[in-house]
């Protein structure tokens, strides 16, 4: 394993952000300190920090409504995430986009799309920009199992394959969408296995396994700059939240058994990764500790920042609507 | 009569119909589960082969309820406006245009329910009240229930109509409270809304109202509010979109001499457009003031609760429009 | 070969129906006789021919805008689509549809689109009222090589496999769209091979070959039947007609060099037909001539019925459009 | 000045944008052997990269052209109106929201051509006139040129604007000839035609006529027909629906008391039933008569020329709706 002690513990720090993040956001969201669907990420933080691993700052992200791994993944600022979470004018989008849709485009992450799988066509364009405009920045789009049946991912994966794009298919499997699970949804056994329908790469990974993840991605993008063309990874993970706040209504028990639930909670990324820095003498027990301790005084540093920004200004509703300004009639 | 939340007339409406007859069935994402609650108890009374849940393919299983139809089923499928974007292939150049395009041979018996979330911090992705857009296309019919009264009889009343339909399920409503008749109660056993028809919500003199889906009870509020002041207000809920009960209409100006529209949807060739421009074209010798629209701000739906309630019609916009059409 | 005597005249008649009708339709069309698109079927007569022999009047098809042969292959009356061309009352829709919305739902054809792919979820629509109606028909769908790359394919290929629908997606692959190769548009190498992304079977079938057709699908339609569920089948073709009457700015050697064309040309599918029944002993050249000659005669009896017939009044424009009436405000 | 085709004035304007800008590239289907005439020897021009022909995957390639933008390209997409139904998802939750939604993170200059193939037998499936239902969301700006000179201008000037544009391509006009100018004839040495401005197509004093599109012509022939007789008719092109003109309109109104809105679109929800409301609303007291709209009847478009010709406005329609603001 080739990968230096830097990045291992950064890849820890990112997995505990993110944790952190999401168990705040479930303490204050049932607290009613915001309104609005927030998708929990628990349990599958090693794909996306994995993935994220091995992009540069420079290359572009976009993902779905199960959005605060990404962005955070990714290198998003913590306290902007909040605010938006909060709907405050020190959010990422100002307050209007919330739980679905953050974005940071000053380091490659075109946002998180509400509509699932509508976020592939544009990763698939960004990478057409970099082909055409002969950049080397590669793009990578997160979307989930279920998302793999809609449309968009199709027509994306063969415009992609065709044209040899420098783009990523990062599919989440976190084997339900909702109450589905995806063998009620996905004819095939794996995901993965369609990419053989447009002759690219795909590789099953475990998705609890951040440096599996990291490996995976590395491949794929090591392909996608020497222009070798689109990969298809397909991360095999596990939602230990519910679908989402506030969906009381679907009961755990009724389409999971607890008994999975449990099992697969065992399989738990950051559990996974710590053991394994300690095993192979990478770093303490109290090193990995600190990392836990300092990532949750930051995400509390981020609520307190949060609850302390201001509303948008009503007279802030109709910005940001153009770029182009229209004349006012 | 007994009080029933929106969310259970729509319940209420679908078991009756799946009881009444064999041909229809249900189709949409987690409803065996009922996610969205209309279609609890389904599966269990009925089974896989009459409650189905699809995958995330809204263009592929829409398409697939329309092929069903024309061949002898009735299906329901149950999602949310904002995912019938993806979807526009299958309403638009099948659902919509197929039976005059094949010269009437063609029959669709199929209801689209869509929900339209809004005012609770959804944001543009999931907010979406499209109505407008499917009104300038022909072939739909286009219904925008107020109450579970309504909701109830005008779904049942979809499921027997043999043309495509989409009934826009205001999110607003959904746990709203209302009396809907026991079966018992009614002649003919059962309640059938029909389309077409116009619901005369409050009589008045002074003012017609125009509301649509969630804003009649912004209408209403508004009226009670004027009443107090001695302004008389009448308050038109259309019910059905298309077809659209244009004389009902026509007829409450001809007495009030003016008219104000209050439309959820984006104002801009909104319904609240047509409307008012119906009345400019047909009504205009009755109008004495300039008809007012009240409708969503030309802007996307902003998540955070600061920005988002400046976007929808509300009682005071409704009393500032009356007020304006009385200056 | 255990194919009838009937069955395989059956199949002659209904190509040189298509042919007499597609050659006619090209003089009439060019005379002015009418206008709008119409995309000829010439050269690829076998597959829906082959094809739609091996169902029966009460299963269904649908097809797409290359619309003449499917309707003909299934047994559609010459006449009424020929009026339907010409726009006349007695055409198949009244004159509302024309060449590319041919429909007879009598005898299971479903119409013809004009948008590609778009018929696709339709066909699977059918199939789908069949399982959950307990009925027996199948229902077949006709698309091409270029509509293959549309997300309504992919969506629908996946409902039916997960499904096991009783429908049969039948790939025309002639090899272009309008002027673009199916090298330039699919990813992977042959349209069937996307099968295996649903786990459905996918056949490559010689599109020149009617009883190759007949029997790839006989065997997709039992499968259907006995609740197997759906079938791929790509019937390699060539058009040997320019994409569409209309379209003369396209000039045939742009992107089809003319001695592709004539390569393909020899293998007319008639000709590969009549040879066969002739060197098998199955019918003599004279039989087959006279099929030639009725079907010539029967086309040109379905242009005078056309030219004969009264265009629709303007009094039916507002007709057709609700099957339960709106109340007229 | 020289007489220019429309279709070639779509052409120039491609031509000189690409000329100008690295950033533009075009894409679509068989644009490169220009099977729809207007990106003729684009591809000898500017090769492989920056014209591409596509697969039939509009949802994906546009939702391409748009992640494309986002990242400094400025890519032109040319397709019909027709096709843009199975790219709802992409035009609409992605190009029409995401700049609002990520609190103005994103700039989309990306431009959508879509023509507007009807009058000539294309049927339901081939004849949409689309832009009232995408001027119900906001976030896009609908353009519709009625000329060769607007419609080189206003795709110019689309190209270099940074919002996402859909420009509507009359197909009625695509053989159309009118006067477009050398560049060296020209100030600023080219052509550039604003948004938002409309064009008073003729002045005139006794009714209004906004027409959109193709339709001015009619309104034109209209107008012609009935100076004869000493009527007045001025006539109002807004050029772009998003952002719309108001004020032109209304100052118009105020002078004539009379408005006539033709619109090839379908008359429910309409530009014409937007811009009748509108005046309806903020001009009622210049109004002397009812507002009339003229525009596609409701229904779709049927094949045969025998119905068609029925359907869409046209030079009697307008000369009948002038007629009745006079009565
Ligand atoms: C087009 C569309 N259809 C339906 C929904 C509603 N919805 C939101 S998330 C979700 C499940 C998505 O499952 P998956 O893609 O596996 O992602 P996961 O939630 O499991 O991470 C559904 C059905 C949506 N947002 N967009
Ligand atoms: C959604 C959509 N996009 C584009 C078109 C325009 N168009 C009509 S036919 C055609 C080519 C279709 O190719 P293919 O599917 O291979 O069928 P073929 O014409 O070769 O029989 C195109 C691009 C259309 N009708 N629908
Ligand atoms: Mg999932
Ligand atoms: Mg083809």
């Amino acid at each position: 394993m080739d990968i230096n002690k830097d990045r291992l513990m950064l890849m820890l720090r990112r997995m505990w952000t993110i944790r952190h993040f999401e168990l705040k956001v479930i303490e204050v969201h049932s607290a009613g300190e915001f309104t609005g669907a927030a998708h929990p990420y628990i349990g599958e933080e090693a794909v996306a920090v994995g993935a994220c691993a091995a992009l540069n700052d420079t290359d572009y992200i976009a993902g779905n409504h199960r959005s605060h791994g990404h962005p955070l993944a990714k290198g998003g600022d913590v306290k902007r995430a909040m605010a938006e979470l909060y709907g405050r004018k020190d959010g990422y989008c100002k307050g209007k986009g919330g739980s679905m849709h953050l974005a940071d485009f000053s380091i490659g992450i075109l946002g998180e799309s509400g509509i699932v799988a509508s976020s592939v066509p544009v990763a698939t364009g960004a990478a057409l920009a970099a082909k055409i405009g002969g950049k080397d920045f590669v793009s990578l789009v997160f979307f989930g199992d279920g998302a793999s049946n809609q449309g968009a991912c199709h027509e994306s994966m063969n415009l992609a394959a065709l044209w040899k794009l420098p783009v990523i298919f990062l599919c989440e499997n976190n084997q339900f969408a909702v109450t589905t699970s995806y063998k009620d949804s996905v004819a095939v056994e794996h995901v993965s296995d369609r990419a053989s329908a447009y002759n690219m790469p795909g590789v099953l990974v475990d998705g609890q396994d951040a440096i599996a993840m990291y490996e995976a991605t590395t491949e794929a993008v090591r392909r996608a700059r020497s222009g070798e063309g689109p990969s298809l990874i397909e991360g095999l993970t596990y939602r230990f939240e519910e679908h989402s706040l506030g969906l009381g209504r679907v009961r755990r028990g009724e389409y999971r058994t607890g008994d999975e639930i449990e099992q697969w909670r065992k399989r738990d990324p950051i559990v996974i990764h710590t053991d394994r820095l300690v095993a192979q003498g990478i770093a303490t027990l109290e090193e990995c500790e600190a990392v836990r301790d300092e990532t949750m005084a930051e995400v509390d540093e981020a609520v307190e920042f949060a609850r302390n920004s201001p509303f948008p200004d009503e007279s802030e509703l109709f910005e940001d609507m153009w770029a182009t300004p229209i004349p006012q009639a | 009569m007994p009080q029933t939340i929106f969310v259970e007339a729509i319940n209420q409406a679908i078991i009756e119909e799946m009881r009444r007859d064999e041909a229809v069935f249900i189709m949409g994402e987690d409803i065996r589960r009922a996610v969205y609650g209309a279609t609890a108890n389904l599966h269990t009374e009925f089974g896989d082969n009459r409650v189905l849940d699809t995958p995330l393919s809204e263009n592929g299983f829409f398409g697939a309820a329309i092929g069903a139809s024309l061949v002898g089923m009735r299906p329901i499928v149950e999602t949310l406006t904002s995912f019938m974007w993806v979807a526009m292939d299958q309403l638009i150049s099948q659902a919509a245009k197929m039976r005059y395009m094949f010269g009437g041979q063609a029959t669709l018996p199929v209801v689209f329910r869509a929900t339209m979330f809004y005012g609770g911090g959804s944001a543009a992705h999931h907010s979406d009240r499209s109505y407008p857009m499917f009104m300038n296309m022909p072939g739909l019919k286009i219904i925008v229930p107020s109450s579970p009264h309504d909701m109830k009889g005008l779904l049942k009343t979809a499921v027997r109509d043999n043309d495509p339909c989409i009934i826009f399920e205001d999110g607003t409503l959904m746990g709203a409270r209302g009396e809907v008749p026991d079966n018992s109660e009614l002649p003919g056993g059962e309640l059938l809304v029909p389309f077409g028809k116009a619901n005369v919500v409050r009589q008045g003199a002074d003012c017609t109202v125009v509301a649509i889906a969630g804003a009649v009870g912004h209408a209403v509020a508004a009226a009670d509010e004027l009443a107090s002041e001695g302004i008389s207000v009448e308050i038109i809920d259309p019910r059905t979109l298309v077809p659209l009960d244009k004389r009902t209409i026509l007829e409450s100006v001809e007495k009030t001499g003016r008219l104000v529209v209050v439309d959820p949807a984006h104002r801009v060739c909104s319904a609240a457009s047509e409307i008012a421009s119906i009345v400019a074209e047909e009504g205009f010798w009755s109008l004495q003031a300039p008809v007012v629209k009240v409708a969503s701000e030309q802007v996307h739906i902003p998540y955070t609760p600061a920005l988002e309630k400046l976007v929808y019609p509300n009682k005071d916009k409704v009393v500032a429009g009356i007020r304006k059409t009385l200056e």
